[in-house]
């Protein structure tokens, strides 16, 4: 089971996330569901990048070769991916209150005038 | 020379940092200058590596270079179709900032250079994203091409359908990102490379000779549903005509002309690159997904491009049935379906973007984009109304334009059936346009009633982009549009432009063979084919309005364009869904 | 890694703690949620100084410093945003904040007794003491310190 | 049509939960031993006498993923100033004076200059201890915020001229490309490590280009929140519709 | 040992993953995301990677309900202040 678990919790954050995403009846809430969905991907692949009884690749206070050492590609990675993330979210966010500005509503089922 | 590929990246960005970093101090006119000139920098810069891609270039940045095969950079890549993309894109932009040449009203207080700066952080992106033979990386200018897209979008804050479309807009392509992320996750899970050549070797050294399994399915899947988001294919294409009607002209120049393309792109590249040996999806079953996914995609697009009366809303759904059209051009995995897909994108790129500009000239000159209240009001706009018309006529593949010649090879190369996809889509959204111009420009046909007013959107009343409903159309607001008409005829008149082109695409893939590309009668009789039943259509549609209204069986298919997000996700995870299941086969059977 | 106590008491920090705030959090009335709120940060950070010393990693202790001092931060901005919703019912949960203070205080006297005296353990000091101070005031701005704020 | 929306994500989400599902059981088992591209990067961080191999990998072997991330920030950034804009229709409405409980407001005065101190050493170590650019910028950021916390909004726009700080946002992006165009320009490679030396392993100077362009990064992530979170407290605080619009 | 902690952090960020989605009022949802950011940092530490931690801390905990706490705060002042002018409108 632990082999694969954190594998799958990643995949049931995404859903999850999807899930709340579609169902939404708030715009901030549905921007909230997104940044979710994103915290699945810091978890797959960090769980990728982990090795049993290895520390972290940093070497400030460890002898290089002392001890095993995870994977820090992945690390970038997720750091670049959380950047990418918070971004995003606050530029979403800014729309959002655009949207209640000209809307008055942030009821996505309220939004009626683009269609067909 | 390859060392300054990842200036085409940088040479935007830093025009954009500049422009921020000044911008409020410079005159508007100085601000528009900078831009102009550092987009044509790099315009100049993709040419000249263009020019010199053969053979591709490769370069390690940083310096990184591998040291017995293994590298722990990031490679990019410059062979002829990454560098074509990347001119294409730079001169599309340099097009488009022509365009809004002091376009806007009023920029933003304080932040004068704004608009310039992010279409040159656009530009830059794109570059990027054609470049990048890394995936991540690739993530990560899809993601800034992103990111700007919606900014650029939701630039108008005062329409409420701009910000509306934004946001929607930026939700599915986040979506679709983040499922792309998870997608390169399992790769790197599987073959701890990142290097899309490097994730190729590596699925086939861990199948062996198994063929692929779940996981590769898997990562398949979700890699190509972040790349069929912004190629717009059926189901993910929702979110494309609710941004792209809304969008500034000029940005909807860059969003149909290249964004959306750049996601065929994407999806003929990583499965070029990484899915296509013997460890990665095999070619029976890429083949039936992207042929599936892009006739249901030109179909449901041509239907709903028809029934539209907001004008930008019908451009964005013809832009969505010919990347149906590409996809099925792609997907068949010949060397000419690629070669014939890169001449129909850079034909089209040139076609679309001058019809956007025109109806951008409509929008700017009565405030209003509606087909119906237009009705008839345009007939000064005379040279308008000729580019309008020419660029219907290039549309439909009216040899010798760039998008016949490119449709008719594409069109011998999928043979079968299938032809008559690529006539019929390409014949319907042409008709459309040509109904619009007959309407519109010369006032054609009884003025047409207005129906299902709760199924579609109008396109009245809607704010002109320029400081006030403009009296005289600007010079450059024509000059563009006519040199990107005349872009787009050179492509297919140009001798031995489209030899070129194939060469270039098949060096960089298609397994090394070499197909050449001229006219042939067959692809001549099948564009003027598709002409001629546009303007029947157009004509049709003109003079007999009730034997085309909308039929009651297409009303379903309208009401799933619904405008809400939710619908969107579903709709996102449906097509991910669908996608496995379409590659479902090889993966069982192997 | 044989049996390790730091990591354990950790586990059990992190479990307990990390539950109990989820479950305040996500029932209730708005101004016990922001109690929970606030009681994540005491719960989490001891359980960070405890994984740090638990791996051996001195440099883990930032993690730790950044969550003392952001922590409260947070829950000010909840107490400073939210001021409507939580009118009225104004929480004063004096008690458990005294509990979640003195679990800081014995987690970080035990981690700085393993340290020993040095620049880890002045680091240890400030996290700790950034850490029940902001807890403390984050308890305070939550049971009224925020009671003009009308337009700001 | 709200039924349809519930059997596409049922069906949808079913499809895609099975793929991921069957997906994880194809997965190498977590906590594996083979991390190929991540052993050569720990080689390669110690060859350059980088301590912190995620910031070797961040602003050394990788950089250019880095501009790219650092480019997002910044056009999010743009694009949040561009879309929070102040309207036709709107006008700006003077923030009132707030009431701070006198304890609340001793804490945030006295953990703004800890939280600023912290986020500079967050950032200068970034190449040796976890930390670096962009974790220290956000604390620092956030730390300036203090103020409006602790005081009130017309407190923190007295200690921000915005305007420096996006100019300062945008001069970093500038110098990050400058540095990495430097290495086109001796001939050698974009973002290319190889103009300044070295230094001793585990030293604030140590890395080469590493420190240049984190700090770069520092800067950046710093005035890009400043200026972000000015654009939202601004529509929170300052920015009203006329009445009746 | 070090598995148990993993799988307790894990069964916690799944949980206020949850919650977070489950929450439909978006203030209450910034409270449980600001909660899920520390979860994560948390994760993050024992997953090894410190440097990821330090980041997810700074977004997830401060920067993230700061930024949905300003836009719910500007959605409801609006909504007020439009009701307020409705009621003028009304009198």
């Amino acid at each position: 089971m632990m082999h694969v678990l954190p594998y799958l919790v990643a995949a049931y954050i995404f859903l999850t996330g999807c899930y709340g995403l579609a169902t939404s009846r708030n715009l901030i809430h549905a921007i909230g569901c997104l940044a979710v969905c994103q915290s699945s991907t810091y978890v797959l692949l960090l769980a990728v990048g982990y090795q049993d009884g290895a520390t972290a690749p940093v070497f400030s206070d460890l002898r290089p070769g002392s001890r095993p050492v995870v994977d820090p590609v992945v690390q970038a990675l997720t750091l670049t991916d959380i950047v990418v993330g918070a971004t995003v979210t606050a530029l979403l966010l800014a729309l959002v209150l655009q949207i209640a500005k000209r809307h008055g509503t942030v009821d996505p089922d309220e939004l009626r005038e683009l269609r067909g | 020379m390859h060392h300054l590929l990842p200036l085409l990246v940088a040479v935007p960005l830093l025009g954009a940092a500049l422009l921020v970093a000044v911008g409020h101090r410079l005159p508007r006119i100085a601000a528009e200058i900078t831009g102009f000139v550092v987009s044509g920098a790099t315009a100049a810069l993709a040419l000249v590596l263009l020019l010199n891609s053969s053979p591709p270039m490769v370069e390690w940045v940083g310096g990184w270079l591998p040291v017995g095969g293994e590298s722990v950079g990031i490679v990019v890549v410059g062979d002829g179709p990454a560098l074509g993309m990347a001119a294409l894109v730079s001169l599309l932009t340099l097009a488009a900032l022509a365009y809004s040449w002091r376009y806007f009203e009023e920029p933003p207080r304080g932040h004068r250079g704004a608009f310039t700066a992010l279409m040159l952080a656009f530009q830059g992106a794109m570059c990027g994203f054609a470049i990048a033979g890394d995936l991540f990386n690739a993530f990560v200018f899809f993601e800034l091409m992103s990111v700007t897209a919606y900014a650029l979008t939701g630039y108008r804050i005062d329409d409420a359908k701009a910000v509306q479309g934004a946001l929607t807009f930026g939700v599915v392509n986040s979506l679709g990102a983040y499922a792309m992320l998870l997608g390169i996750g399992l790769l790197y899970a599987r073959t701890g490379e990142l290097s899309m050549a490097k994730i190729g070797r590596g699925l086939d050294a861990a199948a062996g000779h198994g063929g692929p399994d779940a996981l590769v399915l898997a990562s398949f899947v979700l890699v190509l549903t972040g790349l069929l988001v912004k190629a717009a294919a059926v189901p993910f294409h929702f979110w494309l005509p609710d941004a792209h009607a809304v969008a500034p002209t000029p940005v909807c120049m860059l969003l149909s002309g290249v964004m959306v393309e750049l996601g065929v792109y994407g999806v003929w590249r990583v499965y070029g690159t990484v899915f296509a040996g013997p460890g990665g999806i095999p070619a029976a079953d890429l083949t039936r997904a992207l042929v599936t996914l892009g006739t249901l995609t030109a179909a449901t697009a041509a239907v709903m491009c028809w029934y539209q009366r907001h004008i930008k809303r019908l451009l964005a759904y013809s832009t969505v049935a010919h990347t149906g059209l590409f996809l099925v051009g792609i997907g068949v995995l010949t060397p000419e379906g690629d070669d014939g897909v890169a001449l129909y994108i850079i034909g089209h790129a040139g076609v679309k973007a001058a019809l956007f500009a025109c109806a951008g000239v409509l929008l700017d000159r009565y405030g209003s984009v509606d087909e119906h209240t237009l009705h008839g009001r345009a007939r000064e706009l005379r040279t308008t109304a000729v580019l309008f018309a020419v660029g219907a006529l290039g549309l439909a593949g009216l040899p010798p334009f760039g998008v016949a010649l490119g449709k008719a090879v594409t069109e011998e190369a999928v043979g079968g059936p299938l032809t008559a996809v690529y006539v019929a889509a390409s014949a319907i959204t042409a008709g459309a346009v040509l109904r619009v111009t007959a309407r519109v420009f010369l006032g054609l046909g009884p003025r047409p009633q207005d129906a299902d007013s709760d199924l579609e959107t109008s396109g009245a009343g809607e704010e002109p982009e320029t400081a006030g409903l403009l009296s005289r159309i600007p010079d450059t607001m024509t000059t563009v549009p006519a040199l990107l008409l005349a872009a787009a005829f050179a492509v297919g008149v140009g001798p031995g432009f489209g030899d070129l082109v194939a060469r270039s695409v098949n060096e960089a893939g298609s397994g090394g063979a070499h197909a050449s590309v001229h006219w042939t009668l067959p692809g001549v009789l099948l564009g003027l084919a598709s002409t001629a039943l546009a303007v029947a259509l157009g004509g049709l549609a003109v003079t007999r309005p009730h034997w085309t209204t909308a039929p009651d069986w297409a009303r379903p298919l309208r009401r799933l364009q619904s405008g809400h997000v939710g619908d969107y996700v579903a709709w996102l995870l449906m097509g991910a869904t669908v996608l496995g299941a379409l590659a479902l086969p090889g993966v069982l059977g192997g | 890694m044989a049996v390790n106590g730091w990591i354990l008491a950790a586990t059990v920090c992190l479990g307990g703690g990390g539950a109990a705030a989820l479950w305040g959090v996500t029932t209730g009335p708005p101004a016990r949620r922001v109690v929970a709120q606030n009681m994540t940060t005491s719960a989490l950070c001891p359980a960070l100084l405890l994984l740090s010393q638990g791996y051996g990693r001195p440099a883990y202790v930032d993690l730790a410093l950044l969550l003392a001092l952001l922590g409260p931060v947070g829950t000010l901005v909840f107490a400073r945003l939210l001021g409507d919703d939580l009118e009225g019912g104004r929480p004063s949960a004096w008690g458990l904040t005294w509990t979640a203070a003195g679990l800081s205080a014995v987690v970080v006297a035990a981690v700085c007794a393993a340290t020993g005296p040095g620049r880890a353990m002045v680091k240890l000091l400030v996290v700790g003491a950034l850490l029940i101070a902001g807890n403390v005031i984050a308890s305070r701005a939550l049971s009224g310190g925020f009671r003009g704020v009308r337009g700001g | 049509m709200n039924r349809l929306r519930l059997v596409l994500l049922a069906v949808g989400g079913t499809g895609l939960a099975a793929l991921l599902v069957a997906a994880c059981l194809g997965l190498p088992g977590f906590g594996g031993r083979s991390h190929p591209y991540g052993a050569r990067a720990v080689h390669a961080s110690l060859t350059r006498h980088t301590a912190n191999t995620i910031a070797s990998v961040n602003f050394d072997q990788r950089a250019y993923d880095t501009l790219g991330e650092m480019s997002i920030l910044f056009a999010a950034v743009l694009g949040c100033v561009v879309l929070l804009r102040q309207a036709r229709d709107e006008h700006r409405a003077q923030p009132q004076p707030a009431e701070v409980a006198r304890p609340v407001r001793r804490y945030a005065l006295i953990v703004l200059p800890v939280a600023l101190v912290t986020g500079l050493y967050v950032v200068a170590h970034g190449q040796l201890s976890p930390g670096g650019g962009f974790q220290g910028g956000v604390v620092a950021a956030t730390a300036l915020h203090l103020l409006y916390l602790g005081a009130d909004y017309r407190a923190l726009e007295r200690v921000r001229p915005l305007a420096v700080f996006e100019t300062s946002d945008a001069l970093a992006v500038s110098t990050y490309l400058v540095l990495g165009a430097a290495g086109v320009l001796a001939g050698t490679s974009f973002l290319a490590n190889t103009l300044l030396p070295y230094g001793t392993f585990n030293t604030l100077s140590s890395g080469g280009t590493v420190p240049l362009l984190n700090a770069a990064v520092g800067m950046e992530v710093a005035s890009a929140v400043v200026v972000l979170l000015a654009n939202f407290l601004d529509q929170a605080v300052e920015i009203e519709e006329e009445h009746g619009s | 040992m070090s598995d148990a902690v993993i799988v307790v952090a894990l069964l916690l960020t799944a949980a206020s993953a949850t919650a977070a989605v489950a929450q439909r009022d978006p203030a209450r949802q910034a409270l449980v995301l600001s909660v899920l950011g520390s979860v994560l940092a948390v994760l993050f530490t024992v997953l090894q990677a410190p440097d990821v931690g330090l980041s997810q801390l700074a977004v997830g905990a401060a920067l993230t309900p700061l930024l949905i706490m300003l836009s719910v705060r500007k959605v409801r002042r609006r909504g007020r202040t439009h009701d307020a002018a409705a009621k003028d409108g009304a009198r």
